[in-house]
């Protein structure tokens, strides 16, 4: 079992990636718009079908496939935020999340109606080329999702933090009155902020895809661990997502490990649970009350 | 797009066959004024209950296609002959993967006055599905449910025409214990990976109870959850396990994900021998990951390909772009068992229907069963087989009076 | 309390007349449909306590739900308890969790998203723990056996499980009725409406809260019995899955959330949308659902505050609105 | 009744209210004034248990207080106001005032009854049945005054309660106020109107940065010129008194 340590830490690590790589479009969302997005995990299932189908019908290798989907559900969430949710919702919190419950229904459905339910995977050649880490074979997509989780997260911080839009995301966060009133409008940036975040899903699809499958219902798999994700690293961080993205991969591969696969996954809710209640600003974050 | 759901026009119209008998009974109720339309042919309505949304609806999509081949197939021969030529007219419902809605759906198919019913791919739902039915007296024919609970219950409409987990593991471990001695003993150890529910689980126990009587040492047992998002770790532990064999028992997207960490890992085994697994015996799973899969071998409900019936399936299902997979297959075959008794009851009074099961013998379906025996609703005369991936086919290996293709056990080492 | 208005006489009216002409007409299909609408009334409100009256909107109800099904599974299958004694036991067991859930969140100050994605979460955890071990069945769940008789809470005829599940929704609206009058309840508003206001004006607002949360636990335990009792089958999923959380707080929030008849209008509303939307677009399983969310969305846009609240709205024209105001004292 | 003694709070190095005492005698109006950002706000959610001094004792008819919960202090009879009105905004005037009724009446009807009694005493008699969110900034005002009243308390801190209010509105709430005390409510207010401190304290402590600089009748603090300085700036004093003199 010893032996395994190093080697599930490092599998627990690209794992990890992949929830740091789906937390990091929620954590932008959720921090700034301060909204539980259910339906994150559908639009994580729709961009999987995008890259999917842009493979089988155009033959587009799924990291090409990133310069495509990632505009395209940029408009798809501006759309969603401008045209149903602010409106759908009025405004208040609780009915936030309930628009959000309702078109992760209406996705998923839609998915299951027009592509049915078969579980359609992406063959590529490089899915079994192994990068040799220390004791540890890593399949080539995973270390490149490693990397690329990393890099998103760096191309987010800077746009947030050295463009104009990103300043006004910023202010919108902290103070949505006040932006207000020093001209920021407050709907368009929210809408921009959801495009990003839901880019940001689609880009984690790509680099999802080579290692897994796509089923009208995958998304539930991941909406959870990603919310955990977001609210471990501190809402709205993106160094957060990273890390907390990673430590929870790394969590759940020695809790899985150590405690078997079914019970190991209490592990990822159990600290969940201690963050929430014990820094519930998360690691990352400040408390704000 | 590879599989689009084509337009089931005939279950389509059977739905709102229900939603009228529906209406009718309540005009019934509140008018008193009892107007049943009448069919100008008689029919006799087969209750088609599967998961059509949610967790499960590819399995219950795939058989709601093969019970609507089989009573396609029944009806251009002539309908229930017994009968007069009775058609057979499918009502088709949603268990929505819930066992809550499997009861509600239950009533629903009473009341539009189904003579029995098949369903429905899982265990759970299909506890609550036939409890609800035993109310009815309304016999369901499980295609699938392979939880021994099913049968455990003394519910006289009980009837599980596909073998249970019990018949199952005992078979394979029959079959792997014939394919082990004739290839002079190699394996010597196992590593099971299963689903933690109901199918899973039970079917580990089993194995780790019966294993080590045939020679076989168990030398890890590891349950993951459904959805599971990464199999590495499992991966590794089957490989630091170095068993000679690994016995994989969880559904379709798990065991694709597993077959590609085991592979990307380099686990080396000299037999992927997988009982009830779900990716086994999907041609879906061959085609896409069609090196992982080689030479995989599935114990699992399989039909015997050399019947005419059973080609000619294979070629309505291809026409219908759909993958062949066992829930067809055992869809199909259960709505063949439930001409047949229709034929020997000659009414579809479901009084008569759960009789006319109950004595059945019937052995002309395409599973390579023998007789039909219900004992507790159980069919004694089920088995499973062994399919083995080769190449781009799933091929039958065992037993050997069904088999299309040799078995390969050991497998070769891969490159 | 507000005299009810035209609108509201006559939603509630066409409720109660829907739910007593089952007993007029017993139709199975029906009944079986209602059956299973109330149960999950029962469980909206348990969640109405806590999420309408109170403004902690939980999204792990089903941790409550699932502990009161399990519960009285293992005390009668695996110690043999009757079903009589078993559901108090079972009921009082969700409380107790409901106790602990409330008392860990709300001793930390959790509330808004924060309070619903702990109570979510708090809801999975025990989801594995079910799906771990051998006394919850592990993966297999647990399997009542089938012994119809009114010693065994288990009922043969439809007509009287149904009665059975009208009995229990009565009873929680009886409850909450109760709670709307008493100062409890009145406290629980308070936290609602601004918890530093409620601080000081002397309310404990820990224990209101986590009161409310035991008095909902109790209630959600029931509806978790009722649920066993009537399917007697229950495993990890089913018991802890997110699918029944979402449904205890959709039915209070699209009746009416914080008001006495929300869950129940609410729920048998979706339940029939449910239901229509099925036969609507029959043969074209996921279509039905996607009308179903779509036609949620639409209530949300123009409905806010529930069904309820658009009867509150309906009025008799000839009373003006003011002096209907003045009325309603 | 209250006596504050040689309390500190900190927020991170700011040190918002520093050793600063007060004593209150029953059956007073007592005003604690002080330039905006003084610290009054902070000592008041300190003596109504909003927060917890980091040092000093805080008694209340001769028990310690600091650190207790709001609701145990409330219980005693002692209530505060918000100095930013905070009403129960989907609830009526009479449901508010209830709300704080319900601290010794458990039954609703003795709490609504109580409640109207206390609509009547501040001048609500007439919006009972109007939602707290459609009232006027001195609806709201009064409102959270009925609220705290409603409590029957001993003490009531009022933070502010005259704020944003046109002159005549003050009139009348100078008048509510000074009907409560004469029920024999003691009374603690942060006010920043100094014609209403005038008119109404009989004693007032000035807060500045924390400290507590001055404590006397309005009369003698007006004219003391630490209290001037505090409001207005260093030299402030001996600049008015130069004018006066011009």
């Amino acid at each position: 079992m010893s032996a395994l340590i190093l080697p599930a830490m490092l599998g627990g690590l690209t794992t990890g990636a992949i929830y740091a790589l789906v937390a990091l479009g929620l954590t932008l969302i959720y921090g700034v718009l301060h909204i539980i997005n259910f339906a994150h995990g559908s639009l994580l299932m729709l961009a999987l079908y995008g890259v999917y189908f842009l493979h089988v019908w155009l033959g587009f290798d799924p990291y090409l496939a990133i310069p495509i989907i990632a505009p395209l559900f940029f408009v798809l969430g501006y759309a969603l935020q401008r045209g149903v949710i602010a409106p759908f919702s009025g405004g208040k919190e609780q009915n936030v999340l309930l628009v959000t419950l309702a078109l992760s229904i209406v996705f998923d459905n839609l998915a299951l109606y027009f592509w049915t339910s078969n579980t359609r995977t992406v063959a590529v050649s490089y899915a079994y080329t192994m990068v040799e880490v220390g004791p540890a074979f890593i399949p080539l997509p995973k270390v490149i999702a490693f990397f690329a989780a990393m890099l998103c997260a760096a191309i987010l911080w800077l746009v947030i933090n050295r463009t104009r839009i990103g300043k006004a995301i910023r202010a919108v966060a902290i103070e949505k009155r006040g932006a207000q009133l020093v001209g920021i409008e407050v709907e368009q940036t929210y809408a921009v902020c959801f495009g990003i975040g839901t880019a940001c899903v689609a880009v984690a699809a790509c680099l999802l895809i080579p290692t897994f499958y796509v089923t009208p219902q995958v998304g539930y798999a991941f909406v959870l661990v990603a919310f955990t994700t977001v609210v471990l690293g501190g809402m709205g961080s993106f160094a957060g997502a990273l890390v907390s993205g990673l430590l929870l991969g790394v969590i759940e591969a020695l809790c899985g490990l150590f405690l078997g696969e079914t019970l190991g996954q209490i592990g990822i809710f159990v600290a969940f649970i201690l963050i929430l209640l014990f820094r519930p600003a998360g690691l990352f974050g400040q408390r704000t009350a | 797009m590879t599989s689009r759901d084509e337009n089931w026009t005939t279950s389509a119209i059977s739905r709102r066959n229900l939603l009228k008998a529906g209406a009718a009974s309540t005009a019934v109720g509140l008018i008193g004024a009892p107007t049943v339309l009448r069919a100008q042919t008689p029919t006799v309505k087969i209750g088609i209950l599967e998961p059509l949304t949610g967790a499960l609806s590819y399995n219950g999509t795939q058989a709601r296609a093969g019970a609507q081949f089989a009573i396609d197939a029944i009806n251009a021969a002539g309908g229930i002959k017994s009968m007069g030529g009775a058609k057979l007219e499918p009502v088709v419902a949603d268990a929505q993967s819930r066992p809550e809605v499997a009861a509600a759906e239950v009533d629903k198919l009473a009341q539009a006055g189904v003579s029995v019913f098949i369903g429905c791919q899982a265990s759970a739902l299909g506890l609550a599905s036939s409890q609800a039915a035993a109310r009815y007296n309304l016999a369901q024919v499980f295609d699938v449910g392979t939880a021994e609970q099913v049968v455990e219950r003394g519910l006289k409409n009980v009837f599980r025409f596909t073998p249970g987990v019990n018949k199952c593991t005992s078979t394979a471990l029959e079959n792997l214990k014939t394919l082990n001695a004739n290839a002079g003993n190699p394996v010597k150890t196992a590593a099971i990976v299963h689903e933690d529910g109901p199918f899973g689980s039970g079917l580990a126990k089993l194995l780790n109870e019966r294993l080590p009587g045939m020679g076989i040492q168990v030398v890890e047992t590891i349950s993951h959850p459904t959805p599971q998002r990464d199999f590495t770790n499992i991966a590794l532990r089957v490989k630091a396990a170095k068993p000679d064999m690994i016995i994989p028992s969880n559904y379709i997207n798990e065991y694709t994900l597993f077959a590609m960490a085991l592979r990307q890992q380099r686990v080396e085994t000299k037999a992927i021998y997988s009982i009830l697994g779900g990716g086994a015996s999907n041609i879906k799973f061959v085609r896409e990951q069609n090196d992982a899969a080689q030479y995989v071998m599935d114990c699992n409900h399989w039909y015997d390909p050399r019947k005419p019936e059973s080609q000619a399936l294979a070629k309505k299902a291809a026409e219908a772009k759909l993958d062949m997979t066992y829930d067809i297959m055992v869809a199909y075959a259960c709505i063949q068992l439930i001409a047949d008794s229709l034929e020997r009851a000659k009414s579809g009074d479901r009084e008569k229907m759960i009789e006319a099961l109950a004595s059945s013998t019937y052995s002309g379906s395409i599973m390579p069963y023998g007789p039909t025996k219900f004992v507790n609703g159980n069919n004694e005369g089920a088995q499973p087989v062994n399919t083995q991936i080769r190449g781009d086919k799933i091929e039958l290996v065992f037993p050997k009076e069904y088999a299309t293709a040799e078995a390969v056990f050991p497998m070769p080492p891969r490159g | 309390m507000k005299h009810a208005t035209l609108g509201e006489w006559v939603l509630y009216g066409a409720v109660c007349a829907y739910l007593l002409a089952l007993y007029a007409l017993p139709s199975d299909v029906w009944l079986g449909f209602t059956i299973n609408a109330l149960i999950v009334t029962v469980l909206s409100i348990a969640w109405n306590i806590t999420g309408g009256y109170g403004g902690q909107m939980s999204f792990g109800h089903a941790a409550l739900f699932g502990t009161g099904a399990f519960v009285t599974a293992i005390l009668q299958v695996r110690l043999g308890v009757n079903p009589w004694l078993a559901a108090p036991l079972a009921i009082a067991a969700a409380a107790l969790v409901a106790g602990v859930i409330g008392a860990l969140s709300f001793r930390y100050g959790l509330k808004g998203s924060y309070f619903a994605l702990v109570t979510l979460a708090f809801a999975e955890v025990l989801r594995i723990l079910a799906s771990s071990f051998s006394i919850t069945g592990g993966g297999q769940g647990i399997l009542v056996p089938y012994k119809a008789g009114v010693e065994n809470l288990q009922f043969a005829s439809r007509v009287s499980t149904y009665t059975l599940a009208l009995a229990l929704v009565a009873l929680g609206m009886l409850v909450t009725a109760w709670m709307q009058r008493s100062r409890f309840g009145a406290y629980l508003i308070a936290i609602r409406e601004n918890e530093e206001a409620a601080k000081a004006l002397g309310i404990d607002t820990f224990r209101t809260k986590v009161l409310a949360m035991v008095l909902s636990g109790a209630i959600a335990g029931t509806a978790g019995v009722a649920y066993l009792q009537t399917f007697l089958f229950v495993d990890s999923q089913i018991a802890y899955g997110a699918s029944m959380s979402v449904e205890a707080l959709l039915g209070p929030m699209i009746g009416g959330s914080g008001t006495l008849w929300g869950p129940l209008v609410g729920t048998l509303a979706l339940h029939l949308l449910g239901e229509s939307a099925k036969e609507l677009v029959s043969g074209a399983p996921g279509l039905n659902l996607v009308l179903y969310g779509v036609v949620l969305l639409v209530i949300l846009r123009y409905l806010p505050d529930g069904l309820v609240g658009l009867a509150r709205r309906v009025r008799l024209p000839r009373r003006a609105p003011a002096a209907s105001m003045k009325e309603a004292r | 009744m209250l006596r504050v003694a040689n309390v500190t709070k900190r927020f991170g190095g700011l040190v918002a209210v520093n050793d600063a005492s007060l004593t209150l005698e029953q059956g007073r109006i007592v005003a604690l004034i002080g330039p905006n950002g003084a610290g009054k706000t902070t000592l008041f959610a300190m003596i109504g248990g909003f927060l917890t001094p980091d040092a000093g004792s805080i008694t209340f008819e001769g028990q310690e207080i600091a650190g207790l919960p709001p609701h145990a202090i409330c219980r005693l009879g002692l209530t505060r106001t918000f100095q930013i009105v905070q009403p129960f905004a989907g609830l009526t005037v009479l449901e508010n005032i209830a709300v704080g009724a319900h601290l010794h009446h458990r039954s609703r009807a003795d709490a609504l009854e109580r409640a109207r009694l206390v609509a009547e005493q501040v001048g609500m008699g007439r919006m009972l049945d109007q939602s707290a969110q459609s009232l006027t900034v001195a609806g709201r005002k009064r409102l959270e005054l009925a609220r705290a009243l409603a409590t029957e308390a001993k003490l009531l801190l009022l933070d502010e309660v005259m704020a944003g209010l046109i002159p005549s509105e003050i009139v009348e709430i100078v008048a509510t106020i000074r009907q409560i005390r004469d029920s024999g409510v003691t009374i603690l207010l942060i006010e920043h109107v100094m014609q209403a401190v005038m008119s109404l304290s009989e004693e007032a402590y000035v807060l500045n940065q924390g400290k507590m600089i001055a404590h006397g009748t309005p009369k003698q603090l007006v004219a003391d010129p630490t209290v001037i300085e505090a409001y207005l700036g260093h030299g402030a004093a001996e600049r008015l008194k130069g004018g006066a003199h011009a």
